[in-house]
């Protein structure tokens, strides 16, 4: 190409080679190594943005949830009363039962009280505002239940601050809410060593509450449990055998070519859609209990079996079928070749999907709202008929709450979360990784 | 399955309270937690209603009073024993972001801003109100843009009541109520589905049986009091239609979920309870409310309390009486509700009550006295007429 | 007896027959010193198979319908009158009895309570011993059967394996079952949706207005089922998250194949994987906390006018949700390329982003159009993320900076909450879900199709 | 179609010599024969018309062009093709002088009578000692641990694998080389001692001194077994067998002693492939 | 262990013969030539050392048995190796007088300058006309479309392929029969006008029909370009070639004219190897 007069073509078709070394060609190569160039770059930037989407959005959770974790106390002088379960002895149920009756919030308020001497209304309720009422008569009742000695004398107790205390102890700059006096007050318990911020070990044993200092997700990650019980119960037998069925054992007809488009279909379906099959066929035909895990259990299951029947189909494809001859050629019969050979192969495969699946059911949270497991519910469940709640659940109802301090929660249950996911996640990786280079 | 947990079911602006109530009744009593789901007073009282057994609710709160066409429902499925509880008061707010501009409305602005029709030079039509100056000058020139509870909340019925219902009856100009064409019709309406079809200027009421309608057509009125006085459920199709136009959007039965959106948007104007407002003082503001005699009230505890601010309503809870003895705990849980440490000492309650540190106006007095006895004595509602 | 015992005895039965079966094959064996058709093994098999189910059988009826069984009779048993006669607080009654009898808190006792208590409580122990009785006589009969059984030309191997093969059958039809349940829940409240709705109005209507009025002297609003602003909606929604999840895909996917170093796809993979398993309801707090404020502030210092919930801020927290599906299968469709393809383009001089444009992008077509529709539908069915971060009001628009409501985010709004199974309202959710299960699987099917025709092309 | 090809004979496949036709009955060293074997799958007809015998004590090879059908043919032997949904199998092979399509015949138990090798050695991912002695267990042929341990032992003797496994029998299988495996495949064939072997080109996917060990371990074999061996290496078939096979579009073409075979093909087909004509 | 070998060559692989130890630059007809190259896959050492010419005007075909290392060297003549991550090539290989590895050199050209043809036919999935018109175009070797239509015709017309896609040139390139795929791809590589043409076992996916096409085109091919041929058939490099080149184990065994090897190999193995003793 190194004149315009110079047909390419012609010296093409005349056996003349190309002018490799032209500057026209130069150049053109150039352009052409710039090109990969910005198109690797582009590729790069795009799994850059991938990569820092995860980051801004794991980064954010964790910052907003660092408080999550944490809660303030203040440490009081509280006058217990005498007339606290007059009349009962210590360690009867009757003493438990007045304990537990006695209305222990005025008492924590009576502390404050006489600690800063308020008196009008405004300034009380002020006062109020200090510590949680619930948190603190949960404290006192604890105490009172330890120690019935502590009964008509004074005890020096650690209670938990309000929500707008507990913001201020954590970042005094962001707290609002607090009014000049509380904060002077605040400041004076600070300077008195009578104000600590110390890790929430309550945050995951209790269930939830209205109460931030009392809410927990321990409920949630106990419900979680229960329902992925059910889930793995149902899904993980039903799963492998339809995958070897399907795999080892169908013929290949109408029927079973229609089983597999349909479970393929399956695994498409929006998962609240079986919230409305769970909501049909298990509440209002069966009649089985609203909110129980078993039903959150079951529907979840319908919903996991596809996940669990194609890995486990791929699982089982991946076994060479020389392993399967081999055994055939021996005289082992097909059910001997599937469970002493190719089942025992596929078996890391069929976890791995299994994890996968389990782990999508953990993070589920649409279908579990038309099963009614979105109710305030205060006890941790113990059965799997009992109303409960799931921790993606959980996360939902805080995450529309509009106290910060629910916030701050709702990161930290979704940390718990994702701590959860991550390990199972990783697990799979781990598993598919350990046996895929076999 | 033998069922050992109350079920609460019902409105969203007392189940704060009520969760509260639970919270701390189950901590404090033998028996366990109840469990507490929001769904509506309206949608609370027709699950309550549905029948009589372990697979009903045995609670359902109420942000206003049963209406005679539940009792009628309770009754039909069984439901023959309601113990009413009134347990206070609460001010239904108009809110939004502190960093917006604070409305002053009278209910007769309250009303054009809302409805669906709303009276223009005589004549009935589409509610023509873009921005809240279109109302009054020196209101905000910011788009109407208004979130609040659907029809399932005892929360709308109340506003409807008093402040679009309120509003309405201090239209004074004439209006005539044969123009306009609805938009849409409920299914079953024929006469407006009839009318929207042959394309005549009718004005019938989406929501309005057709009879109601026979003898209004063409008839010029005074002003929309005089509807009222005359024909009361003409009236209320008209004042209580609000508006479908995307100006009010219906925000779902979470009042919570109202505020968190509220907060994201300083422009937008919500609708819930006092409660919540004393909640989230320190981020939002409330309108001023006027009556009728232009001075704006605000909604604080004193003002609903006294009754000085217009928009403000009983709250209720009821209990299936059939079901006390059989699902343990619920006459406990009643007078847990009613106790001083949930509703303050008659001298102090606003200090030592839990709920009135909640938002709640309690009941106070003989009042109080009078539901704790009804609680003691399960005495049921008599038959409304 | 308890069940536990009743389930440990049919266990022990079904050990028991094995060992014995197994015994008499081997006996057998060395007896005739010939060998068996089956494996002694097999005979073992054939005989715990015989002995268990039917015991399963009995202990899961009574779980279903021993209760249902005993009430009756222990109502039958009180004095007249001291059962309500009205069958609701008959139930309430029973509630109460069943308290007493599990020792659980009461709500109130009474000697005809405790009574009947105590009566219900015989009963069921009765009723368990019984179901202990036919499961030992059963497996003891069937056990013996087992037994004798065993012989050299016994096809007791042939057995067993049409046993196991049932069993799979069985579980395959779990699968079909399933659609089937959906299938008919959706279709049998939606024929009684549309009886009030016409289906023309719903698929056409242009107002969407479902919250009617719930007692008749209520004013609701007007109830208008025209489900286009749901429809177009979450289309708006999914084409941003769309647009946002085709391109990063895309381009991941093909770095992570084409270009990245072992060490780079060893960190890049497990990111994307953790990205996609990120629960929606994550990515729905991240979008009202994170993406809706930056949406609005940035509109704002632009001087556009942005809703709190604009289809922008939801279709973008769900694009990042996409991107790891949308990479992992386009990464699936350009590996199935075989390497010959590219070889034989860079043996011509191609450079590789040439090759990727010019030869495997077009030969992985399919395979992407097949992801590209997978994750459509995924985007039209995701729920937690709308759920949170978009409207509830139907606007009829598609300026991504106002706010929309989604097909999802409305079945969530009609059923939580009220829940009464008679009105249009609530019915409609199933409509919705309907529509919504018919989009995608006719988007899953198609893709499916595309997807598998191109893997056929290579393999 | 099938009918067809029974009467005529096309003329690419002209009948094999009347020697070879003799029934397995008529001759006692004849172990199994095939009579006008046709196999299909699906539409394909792979095999048309096949009659052949496979003798006792000799290896007997099957050679063509790839695609032929010499897999095809050998998998009739041990019904192997069975296990192809597509295959349909017509004719009558015979095991000493029974069919083994017929309905007393329990394919399982044919199996163990007639051993099979594969191309790629392919032994199961467990250990060395699991692999030999699991066709032993799951037909029953041994009482205990004991007879086990001599089963495993003498069957990797007579593949000549004991001496270089002797000492890490739990080892899994797969972890030997190429040559081991196969060699270990023929042992686990060995262990369940049967009476014919056959081996669809065992030594393909080997490098060419564990091609010879194999080929000297089939000469050794040959005293026991009747073996049938496909081989696409017609050197190979020269070295190992005593009689070849040559197939071609799943004819027979030509079957006889192979050194005759070899020297001077019958056919003219034959004689084109073997001089690599095509192929 | 690169210099290791060089110094020595291993007893397997004694030196060439001295007249093909003179380079290209000598010698007029010399088109490539490659000394002492190594290449390594990772730990693999699976070139070891091997000095050949490649003629103008001459087909060389590289046989020897699986897996000794032919088409690792045949990707050394165009750095095809270079897309292989743990592949290192060391050693000098020149084009007419240059070094191929030498920095000045750019692969983009180097390989529009050496084509080459895989085993499997290998189509982009895009009309025969854009098959073709790749090169070309890519290249920007063309100004307009008629010039393009001319190279496309002229390459169909050498690769044989004209007549019978003449009326078709927007149909998919795959929808061709195999051994016209192979010739399509014969065409597209020619549209560039190499010097050189690689071919990796050009024939060994197609029936004999068409193999016989492809080794006729070859043939023609030969009068223009300089063409390496891999093949595991002997007799395809006897029937097509002008020199052979023997492969063992990554050595090049032996390396001469054509004729003279097949019937007068110098080394052991290699008459071991052509008479079937092993492979
Ligand atoms: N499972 C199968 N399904 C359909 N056709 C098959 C199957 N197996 C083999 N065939 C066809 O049957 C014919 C014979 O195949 P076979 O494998 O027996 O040939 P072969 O001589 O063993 O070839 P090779 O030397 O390549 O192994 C071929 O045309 C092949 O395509
Ligand atoms: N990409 C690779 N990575 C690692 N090792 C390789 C790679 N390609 C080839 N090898 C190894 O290099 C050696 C030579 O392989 P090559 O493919 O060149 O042999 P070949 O003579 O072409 O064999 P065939 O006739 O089977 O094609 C073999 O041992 C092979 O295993
Ligand atoms: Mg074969
Ligand atoms: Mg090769
Ligand atoms: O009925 P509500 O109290 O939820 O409005």
């Amino acid at each position: 190409m190194a004149s315009a007069s110079d047909r390419p073509a012609s010296r093409h078709r005349d056996g003349g080679r190309a002018q490799w070394h032209s500057p026209a060609m130069t150049r053109r190569i150039r352009r052409r190594y710039l090109g990969d160039r910005l198109f690797r770059a582009a590729g790069l930037a795009a799994l850059t943005a991938a990569g820092l989407f995860l980051l801004l959005l794991v980064g954010n959770i964790a910052w907003q949830a660092r408080t999550g974790f944490f809660q303030t106390e203040l440490r009081l002088e509280v006058a217990i009363p005498a007339d606290v379960a007059a009349g009962e002895t210590p360690g009867s149920p009757g003493f438990g039962a007045a304990v537990d009756a006695y209305p222990w919030r005025s008492v924590a308020l009576s502390a404050l009280r006489e600690r800063f001497g308020a008196d009008s209304r405004g300034d009380l309720a002020s006062l109020r505002g200090l510590i949680s009422r619930g948190g603190a008569a949960v404290a006192l009742r604890a105490a009172v239940r330890d120690d019935p000695t502590l009964i008509g004398r004074r005890a020096t107790l650690w209670l938990p601050a309000s929500e707008p205390a507990d913001q201020w102890a954590k970042d005094r700059d962001a707290a609002t809410a607090l009014s000049e006096r509380q904060v002077g007050w605040l400041e004076s318990f600070a300077a008195a060593g009578d104000l600590k911020t110390h890790f929430n070990g309550r945050f995951f044993a209790t269930g939830n509450s209205r109460d931030p200092a009392l809410a927990g997700i321990g409920g949630a990650v106990i419900g979680s449990f229960l329902t992925l019980l059910v889930t793995l119960a149902v899904a993980f037998p039903i799963g492998v055998f339809t995958a070897i069925y399907l795999e080892e054992f169908a013929p290949q007809n109408r029927i079973t070519d229609f089983i597999e488009v349909n479970i393929n279909n399956l695994a498409a379906v929006p998962s609240i859609v079986f919230g409305l099959l769970g909501l049909q066929v298990f509440l209002n035909t069966f009649g089985m209990p609203r909110s129980a895990p078993v039903v959150g259990g079951l529907t979840l299951a319908l919903m996991t079996l596809p996940t669990i029947i194609i890995s486990g189909r791929a699982a089982l494809k991946a076994v060479p079928n020389s392993i399967r001859d081999a055994a055939l050629g021996l005289g082992a019969s097909r059910t001997q070749v599937v469970l002493h050979h190719v089942l025992p192969a596929a078996m890391p495969g069929m976890l791995t999907g299994t994890i996968i699946g389990m782990a999508q059911a953990l993070g589920e949270t649409a279908p579990l709202l038309m099963i009614g497991m979105v109710a305030f519910i205060v006890e941790v469940p113990a059965s799997f008929t009992e109303a409960a709640t799931v921790l993606p659940v959980q996360i939902y109802m805080w995450a529309e709450l509009p106290e910060a301090a629910y916030r701050a929660k709702t990161a930290a249950g979704i940390s718990v979360l994702l701590i959860f996911l991550i390990s199972m996640n990783a697990l799979a990786v781990y598993l598919r990784n350990r046996f895929e280079t076999k | 399955q033998a069922r050992e947990q109350i079920r609460v079911v019902g409105s969203s602006t007392v189940s704060p309270f009520a969760s509260a109530v639970a919270e701390e009744f189950g901590r404090t009593s033998r028996f366990r937690t109840p469990i507490v789901e929001q769904t509506g007073t309206g949608g609370g009282l027709k699950l309550f209603c549905g029948g009589v057994g372990p697979t009903y609710p045995d609670v359902t709160n109420a942000s206003r009073p049963i209406k005679a066409s539940e009792v009628a429902l309770c009754e039909s499925n069984g439901v023959t024993d309601i113990i009413e509880i009134r347990i206070g008061s609460d001010g239904i707010v108009l809110a939004n972001d502190h960093r917006g501009e604070t409305l002053t409305l009278s209910l007769r602005e309250i009303y054009l801003a809302l409805a669906a029709f709303v009276p223009v030079d005589g004549r009935m039509v589409a509610n023509p109100y873009t921005r809240w100056s279109e109302i009054r000058s020196d209101l905000p020139d910011t788009e109407i843009e208004v979130l609040g509870p659907p029809p399932t909340s005892g929360t709308r019925d109340a506003f409807n009541e008093l402040a679009m219902g309120g509003g309405a009856a201090h239209v004074t100009e004439p209006v005539s109520l044969d123009l306009g064409v609805p938009a849409t019709c409920r299914p079953g309406n024929t006469a407006c589905q009839e009318a929207r079809a042959a394309g005549t200027l009718q004005w019938v009421a989406p929501n309005a049986a057709d009879d109601d309608f026979a003898d209004v057509r063409a008839v010029r009125f005074d002003s929309l009091a005089a509807v009222e006085h005359r024909h009361p459920s003409v009236f209320e199709a008209i004042a209580h239609y609000i508006r479908e136009d995307g100006r009010y959007v219906e925000a779902g039965e979470s009042d919570n979920l109202i505020v968190q959106k509220l907060l994201s948007n300083p422009a937008a104007y919500g609708i819930f309870g006092y409660s919540f407002l004393e909640q989230n003082a320190d981020e939002l503001q409330a309108a001023r409310v006027a009556s009728e005699d232009a001075t704006f009230v605000a909604p604080t505890f004193e003002n609903i309390e006294s009754g000085a601010y217009p928009i403000s309503r009983s709250l209720f809870f009821y209990v299936k009486k059939q079901h006390v003895g059989s699902v343990p705990g619920i006459q406990q849980y009643m007078l847990e509700f009613l106790s001083d440490r949930q509703m303050g000492t008659p001298e102090n309650f606003f200090l030592d009550g839990e709920l009135p540190a909640r938002g709640l106006i309690p009941i106070t007095g003989a009042a109080r006295q009078t539901m704790i006895e009804r609680a003691k004595n399960l005495a049921t509602l008599e038959r409304k007429s | 007896m308890p069940l536990v015992v009743t389930l440990a005895t049919c266990l022990l039965a079904g050990g028991a027959a094995f060992v014995l079966c197994h015994q008499r094959a081997l006996a057998l064996e060395a007896e005739r010193r010939c060998t068996l058709h089956s494996r002694p093994f097999h005979h073992g098999m054939l005989g715990a198979i015989l002995v268990i189910p039917p015991g399963l059988v009995f202990m899961l009826v009574w779980l279903m319908a021993g209760n249902a069984l005993v009430n009756p009779m222990v109502l039958d048993a009180l004095p007249a009158g001291a059962v309500p006669a009205d069958p609701a607080l008959r139930d309430l009654f029973l509630n109460d009895v069943h308290n007493i009898a599990h020792d659980a808190v009461a709500s109130s006792t009474s000697p005809v309570k405790e009574q009947a208590a105590a009566l219900y409580a015989e009963l069921m122990a009765r009723g368990r011993t019984i179901v202990w009785l036919l499961t030992l006589t059963c497996a003891l009969l069937m056990g013996a059967l087992a037994v004798r059984k065993v012989a050299p030309g016994w096809r007791a191997r042939d057995h067993v394996e049409r046993g196991f093969r049932y069993l799979l059958i069985g579980c395959s039809v779990v699968a079909i079952a399933t659609t089937v349940g959906i299938v008919l829940s959706l279709l049998q409240q939606s024929l009684d949706f549309f009886a009030r709705v016409s289906p023309i109005e719903f698929l056409f209507g242009l107002h969407w207005s479902p919250q009617t009025a719930l007692r008749a002297d209520q004013v609701g609003s007007s109830g208008a089922f025209g489900a286009v602003p749901l429809f177009t909606g979450t289309l708006l929604i999914s084409v941003i998250a769309m647009a946002v999840a085709v391109p990063v895909g895309l381009m991941s996917a093909i770095y992570m194949t084409q270009y990245a170093s072992r060490r780079v796809r060893q960190v890049a993979k497990p990111v994307l994987e953790i990205l996609a398993g990120v629960p929606t309801v994550v990515y729905g707090f991240f979008a009202i906390l994170v993406v809706a404020p930056w949406v609005r502030e940035a509109g704002e210092a632009l001087g556009l006018t942005v809703s709190s919930q604009s289809a922008l801020a939801a279709g973008a927290v769900m694009g990042i949700m996409i991107i790891p599906f949308m990479s992992s299968l386009s990464d699936d469709a350009i590996t199935a390329v075989p390497k010959s393809l590219s070889d034989g383009s860079l043996a011509l001089g191609a450079t590789k982003a040439e090759t990727i444009v010019q030869v495997l992008i077009p030969a992985a077509l399919p395979g992407i159009v097949g992801a590209f529709l997978l994750a459509i539908s995924r985007a039209i069915g995701e729920t937690m993320i709308v759920a949170m971060a978009a409207g509830l009001a139907a606007n009829l628009t598609a300026n991504p900076l106002e706010a929309v409501t989604t097909v999802t985010v409305q079945i969530v709004s009609l059923l939580t909450g009220d829940q009464e199974f008679d009105s249009a309202k609530t019915l409609s959710a199933f409509a919705l879900g309907l529509v919504l299960f018919t989009v995608t699987l006719a988007l899953n099917v198609v893709a499916l199709r595309v997807v598998r025709k191109y893997r056929e092309t290579y393999e | 179609m099938t009918a067809e090809t029974t009467k005529q004979p096309t003329p690419a496949a002209p009948a094999p010599a009347p020697s070879d036709l003799s029934t397995a009955a008529d001759r006692p060293d004849v172990k199994m024969s095939a009579r006008d074997v046709h196999v299909h799958y699906g539409d394909t007809h792979a095999i048309k018309g096949v009659t052949m015998n496979v003798n006792a004590r000799e290896v007997t090879a099957l050679i063509g062009p790839s695609g032929c059908g010499k897999s095809t043919f050998l998998r009739c032997f041990n019904r192997m093709n069975d296990t192809v949904a597509s295959a349909r199998v017509d004719g009558e092979i015979l095991l000493d002088t029974q069919d083994i399509h017929a309905p007393e015949i329990d394919v399982v138990q044919l199996r163990a009578r007639v051993g099979m090798v594969f191309q790629k050695p392919n032994p199961f991912p467990k250990s060395i000692y699991d692999n030999v002695a699991y066709g032993p267990r799951i037909h029953g042929l041994v009482r205990n641990r004991a007879d086990l341990d001599e089963v495993v032992e003498t069957s990797l003797q007579k593949a000549g694998l004991w001496d270089e496994v002797s000492d890490r029998l739990e080892v899994p299988g797969t972890s030997l080389s190429g040559g081991q495996q196969q060699r270990l495949c023929i042992a686990r064939a060995i262990a369940v001692n049967p009476e014919v072997i056959l081996m669809d080109e065992p030594c393909s996917a080997l490098d060419p001194i564990a091609t010879a060990r194999i080929e000297e371990l089939i000469e050794d074999l040959r005293q026991r077994y009747a073996i049938v061996v496909v081989t696409h290496s017609m050197q190979q078939a020269a070295r190992i067998s005593q009689r070849t096979a040559f197939f071609h579009l799943g004819h027979l073409v030509e079957y006889g002693e192979t050194g005759a075979l070899f020297t001077s093909p019958q056919q003219e087909k034959t004689k084109d492939y073997i001089t690599g004509r095509y192929g």
